[in-house]
């Protein structure tokens, strides 16, 4: 199995910062809100590796800065330090030390995205098909009738009614729009994926059929995930390694299996026992 | 009271008119003989261009003491100026401004002067928008390593820079559209 | 100043109306926007004493190109008689005197344009300046300027091509009838300004500089010659100029010069009835000749 | 002979619990081994550990003591307590198989597609993985209505036939299994049985913990006792 | 008179500017005058400091005409002078750099800038005057409202 | 149908530039009394119309702004259009120090804030007590009469004693620690926005000369809607004055700052409810700034209004229109919009034929059969 992606002590403040934020936040303060100047430390010192067709978990409650990891790796919000090399066929590259434009062409061809909020991946104003297409024109495939059958392909595996491949995502359920976010990212066969909370808010028979749909895909395609849920039961249906996040740190890494039923942290034998 | 004619606004627009032509169809020569009356080019472009709005290096002290107060140009360093005139025999030893994504026209123009615009012992191949396929040109008197740090400044368009060339009285426009290769292996 | 201005005796105002300081902002910002082929250059557009939308962005380019050596057309809706490009020649003569104007394509060394590319082809000793309203093509799909800097920036113009799909969807058909989104040299896409789509073709490896002027919006940008100009579509549904065939499918000729190659104008009589007519008068006229030689007609 | 595939030497497992600041001890100083082709009975009374030993194995607990090494398809030989994730995942895909009491799958997959999962991981198209798990469920004696529905909705039995399946149909190297026939009727229970020879007989090494002192008997090569561990006091004595 | 320099320019344009061309024109008539700056008519550019965060900007523009010059009588003697004044006249801004030259160097002539100066400080002062009655005028007085507070109608 | 080309474009032009001539001279017809509108008595009588065109024109130069009043026929959007094009031809001489507004000779003070304020409240020349009933005494004023009443005024009004300069309302506020304070120069230089292009994000200085140019009436619109709800602040004016102000520049000779003339101007600052500070600083009040040439108070006080909101948003994102820096300064200027609204008076005969083959090529589509 091949790397895919290198992450090493990403960081994220928000705020002014200063010497004493670091020290002043984490588990053991018990916040991630600096007392000295006010800023958040959403992450400090995150590193993990991902593996070529792996789903990693990243689990926490809110405020643990689970998100922020992939809205970096994702580029929607810089981080404040660290590194991240994607490792792409026979390419490498430094995730942050891209410009926007380079940035932008990795979203578009090589990662994908789906939020829990569908407002963030989907264009409402366009319909289901033209939010897939808006990827692949992204990507260089100018042929409309190719677009139109890639699109209708991908709704109709992500089980979205074809009738529906012109409607606009506003007339759609919740869990439907998650069905459509996830045609989208998966448009341009991205190696990988990042997907934020995505089951978050939708009814448990919703919440099952995209848990499923997304690993149907993982086995099928082979794209390495990184799946950001607060859901232990999401975690261990999906990932085969996961790592626990608290204030901004990671406080435990390990396999599914092990954290779920050997956790080691204090703080993890608590969130494990109180969801059993 | 004599006025230079490079300083005179009709003339200006002379130079200005070569220039776009220089910039619109990359490697073609132009000759501004015409207008210079025995000054050189480059200093005949640098008055048709500059005024108290832009920011003018100088690294290699071409400019004469006594212009700068009529090119009103604010000194900069090579790093960040908009315009940097140089000579073409030194080996370029600054990053020149690239611009940025947002803004790319922020990339400096460089003014080369070399020996000479038309022959000369190096011999370039250039191809790009403002180019019918493909114009070759030759001339003396620039450092190589010119066209090896170009080709890092205008790797990744829209950034980099626009390099104008420059002898006695003639001017050679490489916008960083332009691809160069090195012919007949003169490198 | 560095730039003794040229006031010609018994003339209120300096040679191309604008100050010299005015016309060398313009010329550094036309030489980026032709070395960046497409990339909207900003500029401190100055006020003319026309209205912003008449042409004061083209007449900015124009007024800093110009030389008194300089055989200078105007023209608007492709014609020279038109009320806006008379005006806009009046004002160009009576601030820049000693320069020569004409109506014929051929002569011409700098032609200012609202909406039309003459249908002679232009020459590599001509410049064309478009007038233009708009210069962001991304203007449809997004209205904050801020954003669509960082969307050309990033080469983003995704929400753009979905536009156009999202057209053949709902209409079969692409409807963007002018200011058609055009590719140059495979990186910005520009609004080619308000000209028609049998226009747009001509941008691509032209012999003549192409200037485009967006005064009220501040904007300078260029296609150079020899350059690519690909109208955005699709390879399935390709990019069609205007169709000027009549209900039996036969191209419809200029009442006038009897040319079909031509961009028409559709005139509706009094009695009701339609007729066409070349766009660019200059074209119809150079067309006529050769037809009233044929017809035996004295020319 | 040849080599164990797996020797496991000074196992031992206790948990800490932070939030009651109590010390669980699970397993302790466990030493045997196991041999491609042969079944290892673990046997001892409730609380000696027996489940920890199969979970640290499988890497389910992290061990607190002791080494298990692991001789893999290459002739390597791996450390399981200290490996890598990426190593352990590797092997689970590959070699080691574990049949637990309980069955997490996903909630709406079919039950065929339950049992081939393991061969679709390895590159098995997935016709031919859902044959041998068409197969393996007819073995099993599943009714063939069940086969296309989730087995979220199984009785105990049924879905420890699934589970059994779903352990042997990659023939894994190495098979842990947690009292297999526990739920199953004597009639399926036999079957089990049976294809546990066949599996052994193809040369899968065994390491299992039976309900019925029976099925220890007919199927173990080499039975191991485990004696309770020590209590915590003595653990803690131990431990500094 | 002890009017600082700075403050001339303001009392000689309280006359019409013919007055000044005029004067300017005849006190030259001796000397010689050498334009040190060209007499040019253009904008200046009016800059405010913000009264909120005593910021810097531009408030607009205003016409600005500006001369300098430097006059030279027949014994040698050399004056220079200078003027920048609001208004689109260069030849007014030629004249007021030539009074002011004279008057600074106490040339011939320069007690006929002298009276020009004063008069013009008094018809400042007349202006400066009426703006002060049209504040004095329509001045709230709070403490005779309080007083009075009954008479008023305002509810 | 009008979407025919007017051949002879030449001739309309010249006629309808006759036309305009003939109508604003027509008075003359039938009364060998009419006389043309002197320039003067616009500057003098129409104060406010020429303050208007003075600083939405740009350009402080009330007689050109008479002369534009003239001949625009009063039309306050073409006056100003005349000044800005006539700007364009004049070169730029120099740019006077960061002048200070309180050396202005004031005609008007006023603050809402407090009833007493160090230095008076003036009321000045205003109509704000006024009742807005027609004169119809003016009707037909006798020439003797209009002569007879300012200089009646001036006999009857004692002299009175009155400080040269006046503190400014928010100096004492800012001392008592209620205002944000004042970074050394927060902006070193101030941006010009006729030189510059606006590319987004802009400094302050910026959006204040953008508004101090900004067509009023456009300016007004969006205030309000600041105002009324989109913002639903209620600003309080600390001060507004209006006052000529000394324009200094620096003697050619001396390099003395001399005073070349003076401009009318109005200047504004509110005050509008506070904020917590962002990182644990106490609480301020807000504050906003306006001013322009002329006696415009509307004007001051939309300006100030928008300065405040325009900060708000630049610092924490515009929650509504008046608060979103684009929105505002690309909407405000008389010159451009006009001029827009106006160019779709001209011929589109090209674009909308290309419209109209369109409309038809879908039309005939959609009545196909799929």
């Amino acid at each position: 199995m091949n790397k895919i992606l290198e992450v090493r002590n990403l960081g994220k403040i928000y705020g002014p910062g200063c010497p004493q934020c670091i020290e002043s936040t984490g588990p053991d303060a018990d916040t991630n809100l600096c007392p000295h100047c006010g800023s958040v430390v959403a992450i400090h010192d995150v590193s993990f590796d991902l593996f070529e067709g792996e789903i990693l978990g990243v689990m926490g409650e809110s405020g643990s800065g689970k998100s922020t990891v992939v809205k970096a790796l994702y580029f929607d919000q810089p981080p404040s330090s660290g590194a991240a090399i994607f490792y792409d066929r026979d390419k490498q590259y430094e995730l942050f030390a891209l410009n926007a434009a380079q940035q932008r062409w990795l979203r578009n061809h090589r990662f994908g995205m789906v939020y829990q909020n569908p407002h963030l991946g989907l264009n409402f104003n366009i319909s289901a098909g033209g939010n897939i297409a808006e990827r692949l024109l992204m990507s260089d495939l100018m042929d409309y009738g190719a677009i139109r059958e890639r699109a209708k392909a991908l709704l109709a595996r992500t089980e979205v009614l074809l009738s529906r491949v012109d409607d606009l995502p506003k007339n759609f359920s919740g869990g439907m729009q998650q069905r459509v976010q996830i045609a989208k990212a998966l448009a341009t066969q991205p190696p990988l994926l990042f997907l934020d909370e995505v089951t978050t808010g939708l009814d448990l028979s919703v919440q099952a059929r995209i848990l499923d749909l997304i690993l149907e895909i993982q086995q099928e395609l082979k794209t390495a995930m990184i799946v950001v849920t607060h859901d232990l039961g999401v975690i261990r249906l999906l990932a085969g390694r996961a790592i626990v996040m608290k204030y901004g740190r990671v406080i435990e890494a390990g396999l599914t299996d092990q954290i779920l039923e050997d956790p080691q942290h204090a703080y993890t034998q608590r969130l494990v026992a109180s969801a059993l | 009271m004599k006025v230079e004619r490079i300083w005179q606004a009709d003339v200006q627009q002379r130079v200005f008119r070569e220039l776009l032509e220089a910039f619109s169809r990359p490697g073609d020569m132009r000759d501004l003989s015409t207008w210079v009356d025995g000054t050189t080019a480059q200093r005949a472009v640098l008055a048709t261009l500059m005024d108290g709005e832009m920011t003018l290096a100088d690294p290699h002290g071409r400019i004469m003491d006594t212009d700068w107060p009529l090119l009103q140009a604010k000194p900069g360093a090579s790093e960040h100026a908009r315009y940097v005139a140089v000579d073409g025999h030194r080996a370029p030893d600054f990053q020149p401004e690239l611009g940025s994504l947002e803004s790319p026209e922020f990339g400096a123009t460089l003014l080369i002067g070399v020996n000479s615009l038309g022959d000369g012992e190096l011999s370039l191949e250039l191809v790009g928008p403002g180019i019918d396929g493909q114009r070759n040109i030759r001339l003396a008197g620039l450092h190589p390593d010119w066209l090896t740090r170009r080709a890092d400044w205008v790797g990744s368009f829209p950034l980099g820079v626009d390099l104008l060339l420059s002898d006695a009285h003639r001017i050679v426009a490489l916008p960083r559209t332009t691809r160069i290769r090195i012919s007949g292996g003169a490198l | 100043m560095n730039a003794m201005s040229h006031v010609q005796s018994g003339n209120a105002y300096n040679f191309g109306f604008l100050d010299e300081y005015a016309k060398k902002e313009v010329r550094r910002a036309i030489l980026k926007a032709i070395a960046i082929p497409g990339y909207q250059v900003p500029y401190a557009s100055r006020e003319m004493p026309m209205g912003r939308g008449f042409g004061t962005g083209g007449l900015q380019l124009t007024l800093s190109l110009i030389g008194p050596d300089e055989v200078a057309k105007v023209i608007d809706q492709g014609s020279d008689d038109s009320v806006n490009a008379v005006n806009l020649r009046q004002f160009i003569e009576m601030t820049c005197p000693g320069i020569s104007t004409t109506t014929k394509t051929a002569e011409c060394t700098l032609i200012q344009s609202r909406h039309r590319i003459p249908e002679q082809p232009l020459t590599s000793m001509q410049i064309i300046v478009l007038q233009v309203p708009y210069p962001d093509p991304l203007v449809v799909v997004e209205p904050s300027e801020d954003k669509r800097k960082t969307m050309h920036s990033e080469a983003d113009y995704s929400r753009l091509l979905v536009k156009l799909y999202e057209d053949i969807v709902k209409f079969d058909e692409i409807t963007i009838s002018h200011r058609y989104p055009t590719r140059i040299n495979g990186h910005y896409v520009i609004d080619p300004s308000p000209i028609p789509r049998w226009d747009v073709p001509k941008l691509n490896d032209s012999a003549a500089v192409i200037l485009f002027g967006a005064g009220r919006e501040k904007k300078i940008y260029a296609v150079p010659p020899h350059t690519k100009a690909e109208p955005l579509a699709f390879s399935d549904v390709p990019f069609q100029v205007e169709d000027f065939r009549d209900e039996k499918g036969r191209r419809r000729a200029c009442a006038r010069c009897g040319c079909t190659d031509a961009f028409l104008d559709e005139f509706v009589a009094d009695s009701g009835g339609k007729t066409w007519q070349c766009s660019d008068s200059d074209w119809c006229d150079a067309q006529l000749l050769p037809a009233k030689r044929l017809q035996g007609e004295p020319a | 002979m040849t080599p164990p595939i797996l020797q496991v030497e000074g196992y031992g497992k206790h948990f800490q619990l932070h939030e009651q600041n109590k010390l669980i001890p699970s397993s302790h100083n466990v030493n045997f081994t196991v041999h491609a082709g042969h079944l290892t009975a673990l046997i001892g009374p409730t609380g000696a550990g027996k489940s920890s030993v199969l979970k640290g194995i499988y890497r389910t607990y992290l061990p607190s003591a002791g080494r298990i090494l692991y001789r893999d398809a290459l002739g390597h030989e791996v450390d399981l307590a200290l490996a890598g994730e990426h190593q352990i995942l590797e092997l689970r895909r590959r070699e080691i198989g574990f049949v637990t009491q309980f069955l997490h799958c996903l909630p709406r997959q079919a039950t065929l597609d339950v049992v081939a999962q393991p061969l679709l991981t390895l590159g098995v198209e997935r016709p031919e993985a859902r044959q041998r798990a068409a197969g393996l469920l007819l073995a099993m004696n599943l009714p063939q209505r069940l086969w296309s529905v989730s087995p979220a909705t199984f009785s105990g039995g049924e879905r420890q036939r699934v589970n059994l399946a779903r352990g042997f149909i990659a023939k894994p190297r190495l098979l842990l299994l947690d009292e297999p026939t526990a739920s199953l009727d004597p009639k399926t229970a036999e079957n089990v049985i049976g294809l546990i020879e066949g599996l052994k007989a193809e040369g899968t090494a065994m390491l299992a913990i039976f309900h019925h002192p029976e099925t220890t008997r007919r199927l173990a090569d080499q039975v191991v006792e485990l004696a309770p561990p020590p209590a915590v006091e003595e653990l803690l004595k131990e431990i500094a | 008179m002890n009017l600082e320099r700075k403050d001339w320019i303001r009392a000689l344009t309280a006359h019409p500017a013919t007055v000044l061309n005029a004067l300017a024109a005849e006190l030259t008539a001796g000397c010689d005058v050498k334009v040190k700056s060209l007499p040019q008519a253009g904008l200046g550019l009016l800059t405010l400091a913000d009264g909120a965060f005593h910021e810097p900007y531009y408030l607009g523009e205003f016409p600005l005409s500006s001369c300098s010059v430097e006059l030279s009588l027949a014994d040698g003697r050399r004056a220079a002078g200078g003027a920048q004044v609001i208004a689109d006249d260069a030849e007014l801004a030629r004249a007021l750099a030539i009074l002011d030259a004279i008057f600074a160097a106490r040339f011939p002539g320069w007690d006929r800038v002298e009276m020009l100066i004063e008069s013009g400080v008094l018809r400042c002062a007349g202006e400066d005057r009426r703006r002060r009655m049209i504040l004095a005028a329509t001045r709230v007085d709070f403490a005779m409202l309080n007083n009075t507070e009954n008479d008023d109608d305002e509810s | 149908m009008s979407y025919v080309a007017i051949k002879g474009g030449g001739r309309a032009i010249a006629g309808a530039a006759a036309v305009t001539e003939y109508l604003r001279t027509a008075e003359g017809l039938d009364n060998d009394r009419a006389e043309p509108l002197e320039i003067d008595a616009i500057l003098h009588q129409l104060r406010h119309l020429v303050d208007r065109v003075v600083s939405e024109g740009g350009v402080y130069h009330p007689k050109f702004a008479a002369l534009a009043i003239k001949q625009s026929l009063g039309d306050t959007l073409e006056a100003a259009f005349a000044l800005r094009a006539w700007r364009s031809t004049r070169p730029r001489l120099s740019a006077t120090p960061p002048l200070d507004t309180t050396r202005m000779r004031l005609i008007r003070r006023i603050s809402s804030a407090f009833k007493e304020i160090p230095g008076g409240q003036m009321l000045g020349p205003t109509p704000d007590y006024a009742l807005r009933l027609l004169r119809l005494e003016l009707m037909d004023e006798s020439p003797d009469a209009f002569r007879a009443v300012a200089r009646a005024w001036l006999d009857n009004c004692p002299d009175a004693r009155l400080p040269d300069s006046f503190p400014k309302v928010l100096d004492a506020l800012r001392a008592e620690g209620l205002l944000p304070p004042v970074t050394a120069a927060r902006h070193q230089t101030a941006f010009d926005i006729t030189r510059e292009p606006l590319v987004f994000p802009l400094p302050r200085s910026a959006a204040l000369a953008t508004m101090a140019r900004a067509e009023t009436g456009s300016l007004l619109a969006i205030a309000y809607s600041n105002m009324r709800g989109y913002g639903d602040v209620h600003p309080t004016v600390a001060e507004l004055r209006v006052g000529y102000l000394p324009v200094l520049l620096p003697h050619p000779v001396t390099g003395e700052l001399t005073e070349a003339g003076e401009v009318l101007i109005t200047e504004c600052e509110v005050v509008a409810m506070y904020e917590a500070e962002e990182n644990g600083g106490k609480p301020m009040f807000t504050i906003g700034y306006g001013a322009c040439f002329g006696h415009n108070e509307v004007k001051a006080i939309s300006m100030a209004i928008l300065d405040r909101a325009l900060q708000k948003g630049m610092q924490d994102g515009a929650a509504n229109p008046s608060e979103d820096p684009e929105f505002v300064l690309l909407h405000v200027d008389g010159v451009d919009s006009m001029g827009f609204a106006s160019h779709y008076k001209m011929p589109h005969y090209v674009t909308f034929q290309s419209d109209l083959d369109r409309l038809r090529t879908t039309q005939q589509k959609s009545g196909e059969p799929a």
